[in-house]
């Protein structure tokens, strides 16, 4: 890290501690008021050219030593050392407040918010410090993620949302929380000139399902597993993955070869249903049901293949700390091997289908542009950062499970469309089929899961996978007794999510379901933290409502 | 024999109520409200009159014989010579005359903080009626006497609002462009006539008729008459002026002053000049050319009466489409002749319509402007709740001008399209497309003028409106039902609208086209057997009716209301309509190419204008050195008027030498009757006119 | 060759690695309680009434997740997961399976204890007959918690008393 | 008179009934296309039946937009009773083309009035939508139709079948026909205005229960119409060469062929909707308007008599 020692320069003596976490991790700690200033200073180095801002956490550490701590985690992409880096500042308790990064880095927006909502730690300078995480209805100054609030309380307040006004001489075109085009709710107000997108306002996070503060409350490390898989509906195991590396670093343990390589085929099982999945939507989108049915009908394939594999065709729930619970029998290998060669010689076709329909090609081409520039600016992810010229990969650039061991290529795009982002994707099915050809022949025997016993407290450190949107960071901090003591997720929606106004702006109505769309959102990912879903508990029939008083009871007694 | 003298009285009574409403509002000068009505109560009766002459007259003129009456006003005698042409006029200017009539004396108490109520009758009473004898005038010379007085009552009433800054540049704008490009060209047709014929008297149509008469003649025809009915290049003024008026003037303005143009446009060319081919082509490539432009800026328009005034230049297209086909087919003769005439009769059926429902048009969006003093459809909405009745009214004219059927517009424009696209010719069938194209885009704008100003949920500036008195309704419901019924049983006019083309052609138009009250049928040269193009439009209605009903009966529903759909997200409701500006942005842009060659020829018209404006002052002023060897009278006015500001402002004590000036001009011209100079002559009218456009 | 299917009209297997409705065996079950404590989402409860007598475990399908944690836990293999996957009914209370077991009637103090006769059972089965008489199991297997430690500490102090005597 | 009565049974079962049956056979292609099962060719009459069964309930309280789908229904059928079934016009109150196509606007008109007259984004995009289409569709219809009355010199419905030569501009006049009514059938890429994934329906996406079913009956009503105007034009003139279609037996057997063309085209339009994806509006318009500029080729090789 020979960059550091310019950053001590530059810094001095408000750098209070530089420490490794792990071999590609590090943790640099610097007094509050120098914070943005550091963060800024890496995103902007001239050197490294794709630096991500991956993820920021903010922490309620009272309990431990009385202050609060935010930490912006940075990704260095496309280099040789590429490494994460934390930047961390201590708040006082008492008020808790830090110079806001979004003015000069866009991406750092939701971030900040959430922390806001959170956990009270206001950003200041920010430029738009709405509520982005909580629900309307939520009462203010009441910070769920702080240590003294229980999970299972649900406080209400009176029910408001300040969008933004109309610009002059504009109509309203909301897209959601319930329209076809989404597939889960989120809430795109467009401000529109009859066809013309003129503006966008957001309010997302309608399925926020408190999972972090779940696993800080009541669950051991194996029982997050499951729940980290279940973040996401498509790439759920990436999010289960991440989490596992996470704690795994944390503990030091060494995780069986053979799990390496079948996470790593599983993932990219994931990668290539995600991937047909998408395709799919974007056909239906357009109104082209055909390449919609073709593709989910190829996307089948994989599924029942991974239903074979590990007994479910989602959520596999095969991941745990220190492996995997599911070994690939030599019969199962010859599926995987047989439905590649479908997938290979339907998939071709498919492709080809698509790229000869005109009318399918024309809404996609030069629709929904997001320039390199603002693609930094936001730093976006995965599909639609590659799309638009950005050259990384996490499977490259940070090997995890057993990429580091497999040959591949990542496919970049200049023109930033929608087009662009689906011939990376489409490539990126190639690359997945090539990648689990490789995975098969080179898996090696022996065991599949490391037994672990217990992981020393309040240890800090990230894991992070590439899910088919982009990369996914998990931060742990580990807790006494197995249990965690704060868990971050950051799916890739999260970062792309905000991008989509500004890809927006300019286009149709028409194109917006698309636009949307082809970023892959995935709000359920992206809106996981926190608090116990409050609607649910509304609507819940007697008997329910009993049992589960009866298990936060049992819970809590346990 | 008796009968005619009835219907001349009848004639005579309707210019003398005309005169006597100009004295009743001089008499009841002092107090606006009782000015108005009363004189209004007197164009009425004047308007009742002139359609009870017109329906009268109808018989007559079916049989191909006109009526001829002669007036003596000491100075000159005036004749007057009234066929079926001329009753189609007549009897737009009864039916929209006597709509307006009952319509404004409530409307015009939102002009009350102006004043002047008198003027404002003499006004109307002077516009009206110059028109009504211009259609029934048989000397071109007093035809172009009585245009000048339209002219110049149509200028005051455009500059009512005169303290309103864009009221006077439309009105300057509409004053010099209608002197240049109308007036000029009709004064030198005029003066070359006068100098050929040599007498006022020689100017009668019957005597020009026989004489044999350059080419030239056409031109200026075409000019003079085109650029009144606001044909493209010179259309330019008219979506200006038009809205700058009164809604009632505005309804009479677009409803009936622009048809005495396509009056004149046929009187001229085909009754005194001989109907010619080329010509023919010439009127239907303008018309085609006209209906597209108008209506496709029309397309673009937010403001209410500016879109209505669009959509006249628009409509007129159509009306000279139809009369220039009639035109071609008519010179053709022979087998075409009947077709000719049939295509005649749908122009001048357009004619009609159009006054009718554009007419209605303008006293709705009146109407609108009256309640919300607001005419920016963009802030209007919801008006279907709080003015049902003129919200259905207004319906029914947009659709009659979207061409709907059962309604009038339908009607026209089929048999426009008819007498298009069966004519076996390319050219005319292209421009058949054309029209039929614009059709659609009529319809659109429609849509959007309708929807606009009365869908949708009532806004911040509409919510307290009330519905229009029972007067203003009765005479919007008057028109509404004139559409409907034309539409229903056009048989009801079609005879009269065909008696012009069948006076200019010896064909048996029986056997080409069968109007019974149910039916209309119409055959095309060289069409097959058994493949004749008929309409009924009373079965239509009928079956229509009954499935529609029948409908309605089997599956009922309940009126269980809740809120528009927001997706789930609470949207403030007057955020959640497109606004009018937002209608069809895509197409526009698409047709962008269109506009922009429309604004580059409306900007050539403007230069054309410019360039004969400055012609014209220095013409003006070699006249005014010339003049002065001639006459030092008309050298002070002259030098007076040539030196006074470009700006033009109404003033009361300004307005009666002008009027003087206008009579004299009859005495100055026949007094140099000796002269023969033809040039002198034209430059002393230009002088006249020169000194009425700086009024 | 359409590739969809008349389901729910048509017969519908799933595959046999598939983990789907996890069900009880109630003859197998013994109570322990270790799938309780294995299940990340509380699925399955364990509820005692010591008034009765009896155990319950209450398993709730709808809040299952499938994980099959429960099933590597069990040391009887009484809970399995199933292929079975309609779980769709009108009623919520098919989703609730609950089994009831005895608890041991302490032969001391006439109480309940905090675990079941099969519990008991069972570990008599499993734990090697010496250890069994070494430690005379068999008796003081039927003994509470309480009883035993009172035992215990009598003991000892009856040891100490011994000792002191 | 009998002969009459079989004939208007049989229109009125064809214009009713056979619509529904039409969209669940192109259902079923599309669906065979996609290798699916698919819904029954009956699925939407039972759609139907379960919509026009169902309360709706209104956004607003304009009249226009409560009684915008009987509008809508009459125009449809009363189009649909213009047509030649076999030699039988059911109802003849014009044998005239444009009245034809005015009547089915009327069915726009009154989706378009009731879409702008609701405050809601989406059906007023919709109604744009549909707005613009016809804006762009509408000069390739009259080329068509001017080609036809040049060839025929006649604009009846029933006339120009009988009355065409065939001519090289005819041909193509024929394909301009079938594309005019491809557009305004509102079938994919050009389902534009009722673009579910981007609109919602558009203009009916306020509708509901039984007004909603009676607008989706009078759709498919019209595109029976406008695809049984385009099948009269290519049967008629080949079967009247072949049997005198006047006579009961030869009227029936046009019907019957009539019938057969149809449900080929239907299912051809199935099989073209499969394999596109919905055009953009700006898109279309330009489509649209090429189609026009080579229109006016078309109709300068009829006006020169070819």
């Amino acid at each position: 890290m020979k960059y550091l020692e310019e950053l001590k320069a530059k810094f001095g003596e408000r750098i209070e501690e530089i420490k490794q976490l792990a071999h590609n991790q590090w943790l640099i700690t610097v007094d509050k008021d120098i914070l943005h200033e550091v963060v800024v200073y890496f995103l902007k180095h001239p050197e490294w050219k794709e630096t991500q801002l991956s993820t920021m956490v903010g922490t309620d550490e009272r309990p431990l030593r009385g202050k609060f701590s935010v930490i912006y985690w940075l990704s260095v992409n496309g280099n040789s050392d590429d490494v994460y880096i934390g930047i961390k500042a201590y708040l006082p308790a008492d008020d808790p407040r830090f110079k806001s990064v979004t003015p000069f880095h866009k991406g750092a927006n939701w971030y900040e918010r959430e922390v806001q909502d959170l956990l009270g730690i206001i950003p200041e300078g920010h430029p738009d410090p709405r509520r982005l995480v909580l629900p309307d209805d939520w009462p203010s100054c009441v910070y769920p993620l702080r240590k003294d609030f229980h999970y299972s309380d649900s406080p209400q307040g009176k029910k408001y949302y300040p969008y933004r006004e109309p610009p002059q001489g504009t109509t309203v075109h909301p897209i959601g929380p319930y329209h076809v085009a989404l597939d889960e709710p989120a809430h795109f107000r467009l401000y529109v000139k009859g066809e013309e997108i003129i503006d966008c306002d957001y309010r997302g996070f309608y399925s926020h399902r408190g999972i972090e503060k779940i696993s800080e409350s009541r669950l051991t490390y194996d029982q997050i597993c499951f729940i980290a898989e279940r973040i996401c509906g498509i790439c759920g195991f990436t999010h289960s993955t991440a989490y596992c590396q996470a704690v795994e670093a944390a503990g030091e343990i060494e995780v069986p070869e053979r799990a390496l390589y079948i996470r790593t085929i599983m993932l990219e099982l994931e990668r290539l249903h995600s991937h047909l999945l998408w395709m799919g939507v974007a056909c239906h989108l357009t109104g082209f049901d055909t390449g919609f049915m073709h593709a989910w009908r190829l996307r089948e394939y994989v599924m029942w293949l991974c239903e074979r594999l590990t007994g479910n065709r989602k959520t596999y729930g095969i991941n745990l700390v220190g492996g995997v619970r599911r070994d690939f029998l030599d019969y199962r290998k010859e599926m995987i091997e047989d439905v590649l060669k479908k997938l290979k010689s339907e998939f071709g076709k498919l492709v080809d289908d698509l790229t000869s329909t005109r009318t399918f090609i024309k809404r996609c081409e030069g629709v929904g542009v997001l320039p390199y520039k603002l693609a930094h600016e936001w730093s976006v992810d995965g599909p639609l950062g590659r799309g638009s010229g950005r050259d990384f990969d996490v499977r490259r650039d940070h090997p995890y499970a057993a990429y580091g061991d497999l040959d591949f290529k990542v496919p970049v795009y200049k023109e930033g469309d929608v087009l662009a982002r689906a011939l990376v994707r489409i490539e990126e099915i190639w690359e997945s089929i090539w990648i689990i050809e490789q995975a098969l022949d080179q898996l090696p025997g022996g065991d599949i899961l490391a037994e672990y016993k217990e992981i020393p407290p309040y240890r800090e450190v990230i894991g992070t996978t590439e899910a088919p949107r982009g990369e996914n960071v998990h931060y742990v901090m580990t807790g006494p007794g197995n249990t965690v003591y704060r868990y971050r997720a950051r799916a890739a929606t999260y970062n792309n999510l905000p991008a989509v106004p500004d890809m927006l702006r300019g286009y149709t109505i028409a194109d917006a379901p698309l636009i949307i769309a082809s970023i892959d959102p995935c709000y359920s990912c992206t809106e996981r933290v926190q608090i116990v879903d409050v609607e649910s508990g509304k609507v819940r029939i007697l008997k329910e409502e009993e049992f589960n008083k009866l298990s936060i009871k049992a819970s809590r007694r346990v | 024999m008796g009968e005619v003298v009835k219907m001349k009285e009848l004639f005579t009574l309707a210019v003398i109520l005309y005169f006597a409403s100009m004295l009743v509002a001089l008499i009841f000068k002092k107090n606006y409200k009782l000015s108005i009505s009363l004189g209004h109560a007197f164009t009425a009766l004047a308007s009742l009159s002139l359609l009870g002459f017109t329906i009268n007259a109808i018989p007559l003129a079916l049989q191909g014989k006109a009526i001829d009456i002669v007036y003596n006003i000491g100075v000159a005698k005036i004749p007057f010579h009234i066929d079926g042409l001329s009753l189609i006029l007549c009897f737009v200017l009864g039916a929209l005359g006597l709509a307006t009539s009952v319509y404004s004396p409530k409307y015009m108490e939102f002009y009350e903080k102006l004043g002047k109520g008198w003027l404002y009758i003499i006004l109307y009473s002077t516009f009206v009626l110059s028109m009504i004898l211009i259609v029934t005038v048989s000397n071109l010379f007093w035809f172009l006497f009585l245009w000048e007085v339209m002219t110049f009552a149509s200028y005051v009433l455009i500059i009512w609002e005169s303290e309103e800054e864009y009221v006077r540049k439309a009105g300057w704008k509409y004053f010099v462009t209608m002197h240049i490009t109308s007036t000029l060209p009709l004064v030198i047709a005029v003066a070359l006539l006068y100098a050929k014929v040599g007498s006022v008297d020689g100017l009668n149509f019957a005597n020009l008729a026989s004489l044999k008469l350059s080419p030239i003649f056409y031109v200026l025809f075409l000019i003079g008459f085109g650029s009144k009915a606001g044909v493209v290049p010179i259309h330019f003024w008219l979506p200006d002026a038009h809205p700058a008026a009164p809604s009632n003037v505005s309804a009479l303005m677009s409803g009936v002053m622009i048809k005495v143009a396509v009056y004149g446009l046929i009187r001229t060319t085909c009754f005194i000049l001989k109907p010619d081919v080329t010509f023919g082509y010439i009127v239907a490539v303008l018309g085609t050319i006209t209906l597209t432009v108008g209506t496709l800026y029309a397309l673009k328009q937010t403001d209410a009466k500016r879109l209505l005034a669009y959509h006249s230049v628009g409509q007129m297209g159509y009306i000279w489409l139809g009369v220039g086909v009639g035109i071609i087919f008519i010179a053709k003769g022979g087998a075409y002749a009947a077709f000719g005439a049939i295509a005649l009769a749908a122009g001048l059926f357009h004619l009609v319509n159009h006054a009718l429902f554009k007419g209605l048009l303008f006293l709705s969006a009146g109407s609108i402007l009256y309640r919300t003093h607001s005419r920016d459809l963009n802030s209007l909405g919801g008006l279907a709740k709080l003015m049902p009745f003129t919200a259905i009214f207004t319906l029914i004219a947009a659709m009659s001008i979207a061409g709907e059927p059962p309604f009038n517009g339908f009607m026209s424009k089929w048999m426009i399209y008819q007498s298009t696209f069966l004519s076996g010719n390319g050219l005319l069938v292209f421009l058949g497309v054309m029209a039929l194209f614009i059709s659609a885009a009529t319809l659109a704008s429609f849509i959007k003028f309708y929807t606009t100003a009365f869908g949708g949920e009532p806004t911040k500036l509409t919510q307290d409106v009330k519905e229009v008195s029972s007067s203003m309704l009765i005479a919007k419901g008057f028109l509404a039902s004139l559409c409907l019924l034309l539409g229903l049983v056009p048989a009801l006019i079609l005879p009269l609208l065909l008696s012009p083309g069948s006076a200019l052609t010896d064909a048996n138009l029986t056997s080409w086209i069968t109007t019974k009250y149910w039916l209309v049928m119409i055959k095309a040269p060289s069409m097959p057997l058994n493949a004749e193009s008929y309409f009924n439009p009373l079965l239509f209605v009928a079956v229509f009716g009954v499935m529609f009903l029948g409908v309605f009966a089997s599956f009922p529903v309940n009126k269980k209301l809740d809120e528009p759909w927001t997706t789930g997200e609470p949207v403030k409701m007057e955020n959640y309509k497109l606004k009018a500006k937002h209608y069809y942005l895509p197409f526009e842009d698409y047709i962008r190419g269109l506009y922009h060659s429309g604004d580059e020829l409306s900007k050539f018209g403007n230069a054309v204008k410019d360039a004969l404006v400055y012609a014209y002052l220095s013409v003006a002023k070699t006249l005014h050195r010339w003049a002065a060897k001639l006459s030092g009278a008309v050298t002070g006015i002259g030098k007076w008027y040539v030196s006074s500001v470009k700006e033009v402002y109404l003033d009361e004590t300004a307005l009666s030498p002008a009027i003087k000036a206008i009579k004299a001009s009859a005495v100055v011209i026949e007094e140099l009757d000796s002269l023969n100079m033809l040039f002198t002559v034209t430059l002393i009218v230009l002088a006249l006119m020169l000194a009425l456009m700086l009024l | 060759m359409p590739v969809t299917l008349r389901y729910p009209f048509t017969e519908l297997e799933a595959p046999p690695e598939y983990r789907g409705l996890p069900h009880i065996d109630p003859k197998l079950c013994i109570g322990c309680g270790a799938c309780v404590n294995a299940c990340p989402p509380d699925a399955i409860l364990r509820i005692d009434d010591y008034d009765r007598g009896t155990r319950k475990i209450v398993l709730d399908i709808g809040r299952c997740i499938r994980c099959a944690r429960c099933e590597e836990v069990c040391p009887t293999g009484a809970i399995r997961l199933t292929n079975l996957f309609e779980a769709a009914s009108p009623d919520r209370r098919d989703h609730i399976q609950v089994v009831e077991l005895r608890l041991v009637r302490c032969k001391v103090c006439g109480n309940y204890t905090d675990f079941t006769e099969r519990q008991v059972k069972k570990a008599l089965q499993i734990l090697p007959k010496e250890i069994l008489e070494e430690e005379a199991l068999e008796e003081r297997v039927f003994i509470c918690r309480n009883c035993r430690r009172k035992g215990t500490v009598d003991a000892t102090i009856n040891a100490t008393k011994e000792v002191v005597l | 008179m009998m002969e009459k009565i079989v004939f208007a049974l049989i229109t009125v079962m064809i214009i009713f009934l056979l619509p529904p049956l039409l969209d669940g056979i192109s259902r079923k292609v599309k669906a065979k296309i996609q290798y699916r099962v698919g819904a029954s060719i009956f699925q939407t009459y039972y759609d139907l039946q379960s919509l026009l069964n169902m309360e709706p309930i209104l956004p607003t309280e304009r009249l226009a937009f409560r009684i915008a789908p009987y509008i809508a229904f009459a125009s449809a059928l009363a189009a649909a009773l213009l047509l030649p079934f076999g030699s039988f016009v059911p109802v003849a109150f014009t044998g005239d083309f444009f009245v034809f196509l005015y009547v089915l606007a009327m069915f726009s008109v009154a989706m378009m009035i009731a879409g702008f007259s609701v405050n809601n984004s989406y059906t007023n995009a919709g109604a744009n939508r549909e707005m613009m289409l016809i804006l762009s569709i509408e000069p390739v219809l009259g080329v068509a139709i001017g080609v036809f009355a040049l060839n025929a010199h006649s604009l009846s419905i029933g006339g120009i079948p009988l009355n065409i030569t065939f001519t090289p501009s005819l041909i193509l006049a024929y394909v301009l026909l079938a594309y005019a009514v491809y557009v305004e059938g509102g079938f994919i890429p050009f389902d534009i205005a009722e673009a579910e994934t981007e609109i919602l329906e558009g203009p009916l996406c306020e509708y509901s229960g039984r007004l909603l079913g009676m607008f989706k009956w009078a759709m498919l009503i019209k595109r029976l119409a406008l695809l049984w105007l385009f099948v009269s034009f290519l049967v008629l003139p080949i079967m009247k060469n072949i049997i005198d279609i006047t006579t009961f037996t030869g009227g029936l057997a046009t019907l019957a062929v009539q019938l057969i063309v149809l449900f080929i085209i239907y299912s051809i339009i199935a099989i073209i909707e499969a394999s596109n994806a919905r055009l953009r509006i700006d898109q279309a318009i330009r489509q649209n308007t090429r189609v026009f500029l080579a229109g006016l080729v078309v109709l300068l090789i009829a006006a020169l008599g070819w």
